[in-house]
């Protein structure tokens, strides 16, 4: 009887691994949408107009990974625009007051991970669903800022001014900034940690099934906690590089960002309810986003409602192709 | 297909100005996109229009493509004074002059822009403020004000909150009892109002930082049995058509004008730096109070 | 082995739920190298006890001591850290990994501190091939059939060196050849000795493998036993806590003549009904008051059969008459008003919902096919649901329990019974008899006897061929997603006949119908 | 002590104890405040206070809460309710601000229904891209969100719309029976939903396909048709609001109105005791969660709470909230207070229960 294999084996089908699919759809669909803006405009074929896509979304970039942690595991994230003009906030008031650029750094990137953790403990400890106590972080992180100063906080640090203006760039005037680099390195660390280590592997299990991965031995509530500091963290870095993008720290700056973060890192195929998706997605995502925006200013002729409708339409005519080409494709 | 929307300093000289607005959160800011796009149509000046919700980030965005796009002149309001001097930078090493409109920018470095047009928020506060020292003069007894502040954090909101509670400075009798944001929005003017008149038996002036919570707190002030521009004297800033009306009817009693027309005077601004002209470093634009009789009579022509 | 000292020893064990005391006063002890049966009726609180050792639960009152120091688990996780490596009942995975890493994960194989996927995948797949297992590692989990998955479970438990294994109810989706392959390995671990802790509701598998037995009742130790020195017949007795005139029964080997009239015209008729990757077009047919048993090995395509024919697939080719009405069934829905009753084998993902208390969850198929405008009114409710609690005797007997407090064998018959409410015309069961007790999978059994011969079809499904044979008119036989045979169930047919035509490639002279 | 909490036990044992508990503590903090606070006259014949506005207030988050209940009960989430109700508002004040007889009732009633048909047909769409074309749901109604704000200004065309309608205007501030009239009309959507879940099987249905979607279907639940209509109930309540809104203040402002209720309208449902995971629902829940809310927004300006720390006491409130419902940390409280200090390991296993 053991002698031969007494279950079936499935036929395989060559190609692209299924779950792959969604995130080439995204893929192709951002091309074809660039191609179109490359043909309506002149100006759009500019290399500088694809960085400035980077150079004006690095710190989205960086908040929707953390969001994308967050959202493996079927949590959600609502403070981390607030985390961002709070640590925004923070740093230019610390600097303001004379603080070395170092030490506000590290102070900068302390609060936005020690936040997340007490996120993450209300959550974990006390069962406490992850968009209130989220939401009330929100609120917090954002009271700070105004608690801090209710006017916009210039920056004058020689460190802050000297990396907010440099740029990194070819001959030809094309150039990126330093922001895009640390975007990148974030990029790259987050998608070798949730590929390549416990952690990460432990944050697609508790998204696929809490329960069971519990049963499975699996440190359930570190994690939990963990994401939610990352996520912190990736705001705190975010709220840095927002920071060097501005040079100053204003209370109300960010304000529902995080809406933006979470449809970057839903459009890039993640699931809300958690277990699936990818860093590389949430690129796609934040790009997706940023190359809407840039069609629209290159056009020009939108006023104040029409861009918001476009805006919709855009993101509509966008999730509807994704979506039938993943149902073909499956 | 191809629009020809790129490199705009084309040979017929057509100007093509590039502009960011804040976003269409009020009325007002309707009347000054409006203004604004009417303004260009009529001095021939191809208007590349961006709404930038209410972010800084998307202005910022907004001005990077204007520079890839090679526009002749940049002109935005910006969404918060702080944190222009990286862009601008870059436009001005594009060699594409900026103009600062309605509110201004807080660079250390002026050659950054060529010029700001706008209205000064500290001194709408302050007109304000000063025609209440001056109604008040004769009065003995404490006068109790309360404040209706715009949106916490933003620029008017804190310069009207600031160059009026100087103007009072100069009477010790003048009193803020009590002050809340109401968001620029009339639903909230109302709310806040509503918990005032509940809280302070005695309000003698309200002080509203703009239009729309003043006719919201009118609202509350008539459903709490009060008679609004005779119990309590009502100030307010903006003179929308709305606003206008209501001191025509005699529910205000004074509002300091915040004009949203700065159209033309931008376009001509807009011909000038373009031309390579010097132009003022600062241009007020024409603003005036109106009393209830001046609103009676300013009302029929008010285009907005 | 009896002189060694126990490796697990549990005493005085209590854990009370709000409303239902589980367990009360227990003691327990394993010892290394022997496999352990622990036994007991639904809801004596096996799971129970597992899940208290493991720290799954909090233990109210008792002590836990393993290898000779008291311990007290504060979760799975501390667990299989000091050697206790426990299969769940209900397979405890994550559907959206890969197979490796559902075997892996926690404890993957690293170099520097990152995972070698090429590695695991490589071992996961060696490991499989242990358990006779060939599937693609690499694809997630949730594509497989619960008896893959169960199989995964199984592998990633024994996997680990452990000194306690723990496996809760292991075999209740597996064929004769997957267990015999699992008692194998069992086999070859205790011999290495290890403790295993084993339960579940097949006798014969205890009398196979088992060295001694606990008997649970009612979450009150019973006894202790040695397998030897306890017959079949005490077992059940002790488990029940009465003697049953249910054991004759079970011995007694119903062959079912072809006693139904196939001359009417047929309830049910498929003909060339398939859908493309999950089974080969097949025709079938069935009449009222027959019983009709599917029979193959693991992912042969049996439960897709049923989907289909329920509706709960689209079909992509072929069509269904139900009662010479309609064409295809594009919905469950539309299966349901016609009289077609699908008792899923996935209780969990498929069955029940947590959240729902027991009435709700058994009024909740009738509900739907009356529409939601009109409710059933609570007396009748009431008069429903009492009655199939008492008939399948569910425990705790309280309606307004949420169902996810109920032990898993209640589970499965509080689906039983939403199926049974809706009064179907063919009602398909797969696997009802899965994690169920002696008593009540005899209950059911004759239940099914009872209903066939009140004039309903019955499409069965079971991975235990003696059951199939017992209660079939008539047995298809699937292979590799095609339908092969379909035998009618007289004196010529046995289990032998049947494994022979799921092994051979035709059989001569059994046309597909 | 132990008598008294036994006896105790059945009420604090109720699912809506706590929540009452928490708006009852506002209340009186507000009342040590200021005496006055509780207080309530009659004023032109209608009864006026803190209290009053509080009721009124809350009527138009209530109603958009009690239709996001039902969508979060089958696991969705609608986030365009905000836009919803600004579209609704706009449509009704454009209609009534272009008739030549703003008070006549029949062109307040042609606008309502305008309006309320226009909203029906936004929440179909949203229904068919969740339920047809399986688009996220938060996604789904993100695209409303952004693009329905912009509707709302394309109809106002950017400016403040006002009107001078009595009908329209009593559909905010009108009274009955001495009362306002939103507060009925908030009560009797309220009871309407509640006899359409609680006295017909819908809700049970709601329940089913929130606590899983395919168990439901299997048992022969049509989900798809279910979670279109929640999400047209959705936008039925969100118009409703947004009547009450724009009549409030007699104006339109399609940017301002609804601005974030959509989040309000959340945190109401979920400190309501429904679960955004979706099954079980409480619309009573709802109803005391979005009294809470607007008792917290009114505390701020009862108790002149600076603008600048408005956000802070609001998070510390909602945190104490929370906090105070969650029973892990009641429990946690407790075993703290009570008995002597069993172990940090015992106190970690009482939470990881999992089901049989
Ligand atoms: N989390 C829980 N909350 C409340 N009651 C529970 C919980 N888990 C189990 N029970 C109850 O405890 C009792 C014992 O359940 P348990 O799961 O241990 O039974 P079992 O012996 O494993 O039964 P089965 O053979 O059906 O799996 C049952 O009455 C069950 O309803
Ligand atoms: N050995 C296997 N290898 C790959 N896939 C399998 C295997 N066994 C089952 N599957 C998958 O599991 C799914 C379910 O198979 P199916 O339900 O038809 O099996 P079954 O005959 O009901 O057997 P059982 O219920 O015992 O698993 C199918 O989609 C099939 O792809
Ligand atoms: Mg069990
Ligand atoms: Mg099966």
């Amino acid at each position: 009887m053991s002698s031969t294999s007494l279950t079936t084996g499935r036929t395989w089908r060559p190609g692209v691994p299924r779950r792959h699919v969604p995130v080439l759809a995204t893929l192709a669909l951002l091309l074809v949408m660039y191609g179109v803006g490359v043909s309506q405009y002149r100006a759009f074929s500019n290399v500088q107009v694809v960085f400035n896509v980077f150079i004006d979304n690095g710190f989205l970039l960086v908040v929707a990974v953390g969001m994308t942690f967050v959202i493996l595991t079927g949590g959600i994230d609502l403070s981390v625009g607030s985390v961002v003009a709070m640590t925004a906030m923070v740093s230019a008031s610390l600097l303001r007051v004379g603080l070395p650029a170092g030490l506000v750094l590290v102070i900068a990137l302390l609060i936005g991970p020690t936040l997340g953790f007490l996120m993450g403990c209300a959550i974990h400890f006390f069962e406490i669903q992850p968009f209130i106590a989220t939401l009330a972080g929100m609120f917090f992180a954002r009271g700070m800022c105004t608690f801090i100063s209710d006017a916009s906080i210039p920056i004058t640090d020689g460190f802050w001014t000297a990396v907010s203006q440099e740029r990194i760039g070819d001959p030809r005037g094309n150039f990126v900034s330093i922001s895009v680099l640390i975007a990148f390195a974030v990029v790259l660390v987050a998608a070798y940690v949730l590929t390549y280590t416990r952690f990460g592997r432990n944050v697609y299990a508790i998204g696929g099934n809490p329960q069971s991965a519990l049963l499975m031995g699996l440190p359930v509530g570190r994690t939990r906690i963990a994401v939610y500091t990352v996520s912190g963290l990736c705001s705190a870095v975010g709220g840095i590089l927002l920071s060097f993008y501005t040079l100053s720290g204003a209370p109300l700056i960010a304000v529902g960002m995080e809406l933006d973060v979470i449809a970057a890192v839903v459009i890039g195929g993640t699931v809300l309810t958690g277990g699936s998706g990818y860093v590389f997605g949430t690129v796609l995502g934040v790009l997706v986003l940023g190359v809407i925006q840039t069609l629209i200013t290159f056009d020009g002729s939108l006023n104040s409602w029409w861009t918001r409708i476009v805006i919709g339409g855009l993101l509509f005519a966008f999730i509807l192709l994704q979506r039938l080409i993943g149902i073909r494709l499956k | 297909g191809n629009s020809d929307t790129g490199d705009g300093s084309a040979a017929d000289g057509t100007i093509t100005l590039g502009f960011s607005q804040v976003g269409a959160e009020s009325g007002w800011r309707t009347a000054n996109t409006t203004s604004i796009k009417e303004a260009a149509a009529a001095a021939g000046i191809e208007l590349k229009f961006d709404d930038a919700q209410q972010k800084q980030e998307n202005q910022i965005k907004a001005i990077r493509n204007f520079i890839q796009q090679k526009v002749d002149v940049i002109a935005f309001s910006p969404v918060v004074e702080s944190g222009w001097d990286t862009v601008l930078k870059e436009a001005k090493d594009a060699g594409i002059p900026v103009i600062l409109t309605d509110r201004s920018v807080d660079s250390a470095d002026k050659s950054l822009y060529k010029s700001f047009l706008g209205s000064d928020f500290v001194k709408e506060g302050r007109l304000a403020g000063e025609w209440l020292v001056e109604q008040t003069k004769g009065a003995s007894g404490p006068v109790n004000i309360v404040e209706l502040q715009g949106t916490t954090g933003s620029a008017p909101a804190n310069d009207r909150k600031e160059g009026f509670a100087k103007a009072i400075a100069a009477n010790p009798n003048l009193k803020i009892v009590a002050s809340q944001s109401g968001d620029f929005k009339r639903a909230d003017g109302k709310q806040v109002m509503e918990q005032f008149l509940k809280a302070n038996p005695k309000i003698d002036v309200l002080f509203a930082h703009n239009d729309d919570m003043g006719l919201g707190a009118l609202e509350a002030i008539t459903a709490a049995g009060k008679v609004p521009g005779k119990d309590i004297t009502i100030i307010t800033i903006d003179a929308v058509k709305d606003g206008m009306q209501a001191l025509a009817d005699g529910k205000f009693n004074f509002i300091a004008e915040c004009s949203p027309l700065l159209g033309p005077q931008l376009m001509d601004l807009a011909k000038k730096v373009h031309a390579g002209e010097e132009v003022p470093a600062r241009i007020e634009t024409e603003e005036t109070t109106f009393t209830q009789e001046q609103a009676k009579e300013a009302l029929p022509n008010r285009k907005y | 082995m009896t002189g060694s000292r126990p490796v697990l020893t549990m005493t005085g064990i209590s854990k009370t739920f709000p409303g239902v005391r589980a367990l009360h006063d227990v003691d327990f002890r394993l010892f290394p190298g022997e496999v352990h049966a622990l036994m007991g009726e639904n809801g004596a609180g096996k799971s129970t006890l597992i899940k208290v050792l493991t720290g799954v639960h909090a233990i109210d009152e008792g002590t836990v001591v393993l290898d000779g120091e008291r311990v007290s688990f504060s979760g799975p996780m501390q667990a299989s850290a000091c050697g206790v490596s426990t299969v769940y009942q209900e397979v405890n995975l994550c559907a959206n990994l890969s197979v490796a890493e559902n075997i892996f994960i926690g404890r993957e194989p690293r170099r520097f501190g990152a995972i070698r996927w090429g590695e695991m995948r490589r071992r996961a797949r060696e490991l499989l091939a242990r358990l006779d297992l060939d599937v693609d590692v690499g694809s997630p989990l949730g594509t497989y059939s619960l008896a893959v998955q169960q199989m995964v479970a199984i592998a990633r438990a024994i996997d680990v060196r452990a000194r306690v294994l723990i496996l809760d109810e292991p075999t209740s989706s597996l064929d004769a050849g997957e267990v015999a392959q699992l008692f194998r390995i069992m086999r070859q671990l205790r011999d290495e000795g290890i403790a295993i802790l084993f339960v579940t509701h097949f006798l014969d598998q205890v009398y196979d493998i088992a060295d001694r037995i606990t008997v649970l009742r009612n979450g009150a130790l019973v006894g202790e036993y040695r397998t030897g020195e306890l017959p079949q017949l005490s077992l059940v007795e002790k488990m029940i806590g009465k003697e049953l005139d249910v054991l004759e029964r079970l011995d007694e080997q119903q062959q079912r003549t072809t006693a139904v009239r196939r001359d009417a015209a047929p309830l049910v008729d498929a003909s060339a009904l398939g859908r493309t990757g999950a089974v080969a077009p097949f025709s079938l047919r069935i009449h009222a008051g027959e019983v009709v048993g599917l029979a193959g090995l693991l992912g042969s395509g049996r439960t897709e059969v049923a989907r289909l024919l329920f509706g709960a697939d689209r079909a992509d080719h072929g069509t269904v008459l139900i009662d010479g009405g309609g064409t295809q069934v594009r919905h469950p829905g539309q299966a349901i008003a016609r009289g077609v009753g699908f008792c899923s084998e996935n209780r969990r993902a498929e069955g029940v919902i947590p959240e729902l208390s027991v009435r709700e969850n058994m009024i909740l198929a009738m509900q739907a096919a009356r529409g939601w405008l009109r409710p059933i009114p609570r007396r009748r409710q009431d008069e429903l649901v009492d009655r199939y609690v008492r008939a399948l005797s569910i425990r705790p007997a309280n309606p307004d329990l949420p169902v996810r407090n109920l032990s898993g064998g209640n589970q499965q018959k509080v689906l039983l019974a939403r199926w049974l409410i809706t009064e179907p015309r063919l009602l398909i069961l797969d696997e009802p008899t899965r994690g169920i007790d002696i008593g009540a999978k005899t209950e059911i059994q004759r239940l099914v006897v009872q209903l066939s011969d009140d004039g309903m079809a019955v499409l069965f499904i079971s991975a235990e061929l003696e059951e199939v044979l017992r209660l079939s008119h008539r047995v298809a036989v699937m292979r590799d997603r095609t339908m092969v045979a379909q035998l009618d169930n007289d004196d010529t047919l046995d289990a032998d006949r049947v494994m022979r035509t799921i092994a051979r490639a035709t059989s001569g002279g059994e046309a597909v119908r | 002590m132990n008598a008294v909490a036994d006896r105790l036990r059945p009420l604090t044992g109720h699912r809506l104890f706590w929540p009452v508990l928490v708006l009852v503590v506002m209340l009186l903090a507000n009342a040590v405040n200021r005496p006055g606070f509780l207080a309530i006259e009659v004023k032109n014949g209608h009864l006026y206070g803190s209290l009053v506005d509080i009721l009124r207030l809350s009527a138009p988050l209530m109603l958009v809460a009690l239709g996001m209940t039902l969508v979060i009960a089958t696991g969705g989430i609608d986030l365009s309710v905000g836009s919803l109700c600004a579209i609704a508002g706009a449509i009704a004040c454009l209609h009534i601000s272009t008739a030549p007889d703003q008070n006549s009732p029949s062109t307040v009633l042609t606008a309502v229904a305008l309006a309320f048909g226009a909203a029906l047909v936004l929440g179909a769409w949203n229904g068919v891209l969740v339920a047809v074309i399986g688009i996220q749901p938060i996604i789904a109604t993100l695209i409303l969100m952004v693009a329905g704000r912009g509707l709302a200004q394309l109809i106002t065309e950017g400016q403040i719309i006002t009107i001078n309608s009595g009908p329209y205007r009593a559909i905010g501030l009108g009274h009955f029976l001495t009362l306002p009239l939103a507060i009925f009309t908030a009560l009797a959507a309220a009871l309407l939903i509640a006899a359409l879940t609680r006295r017909t099987a819908l809700g049970l249905i709601i329940e089913s396909v929130g606590g899983n979607a395919e168990a439901s279907r299997l048992a022969g639940i049509r989900s798809g048709r279910v979670t279109f209509l929640v999400y047209v109930v959705s936008a039925a309540c969100a118009a409703i609001a947004g009547f009450m809104m724009t009549a409030n203040v007699s104006s339109a402002d399609g940017n301002a109105a609804g601005l974030w209720v959509e989040l309000d309208a959340i945190l109401a449902v979920v400190i309501g005791g429904t679960s955004l995971a979706g099954g079980r629902f409480s619309l009573g829940g709802t109803v005391l969660g979005a009294l809470i809310i607007q008792t917290l927004t009114t505390s701020v300006y009862a108790l002149n709470i600076s603008p600048q720390t408005a956000l802070l006491f609001k998070a510390v409130v909602v945190i104490a909230v929370c906090l105070i419902q969650s029973p892990a940390f009641r429990a946690r409280f407790r075993r703290r207070r009570g008995a002597p200090t069993p172990g940090p390991a015992a106190a970690r296993r009482e939470k990881e229960q999992v089901p049989a």
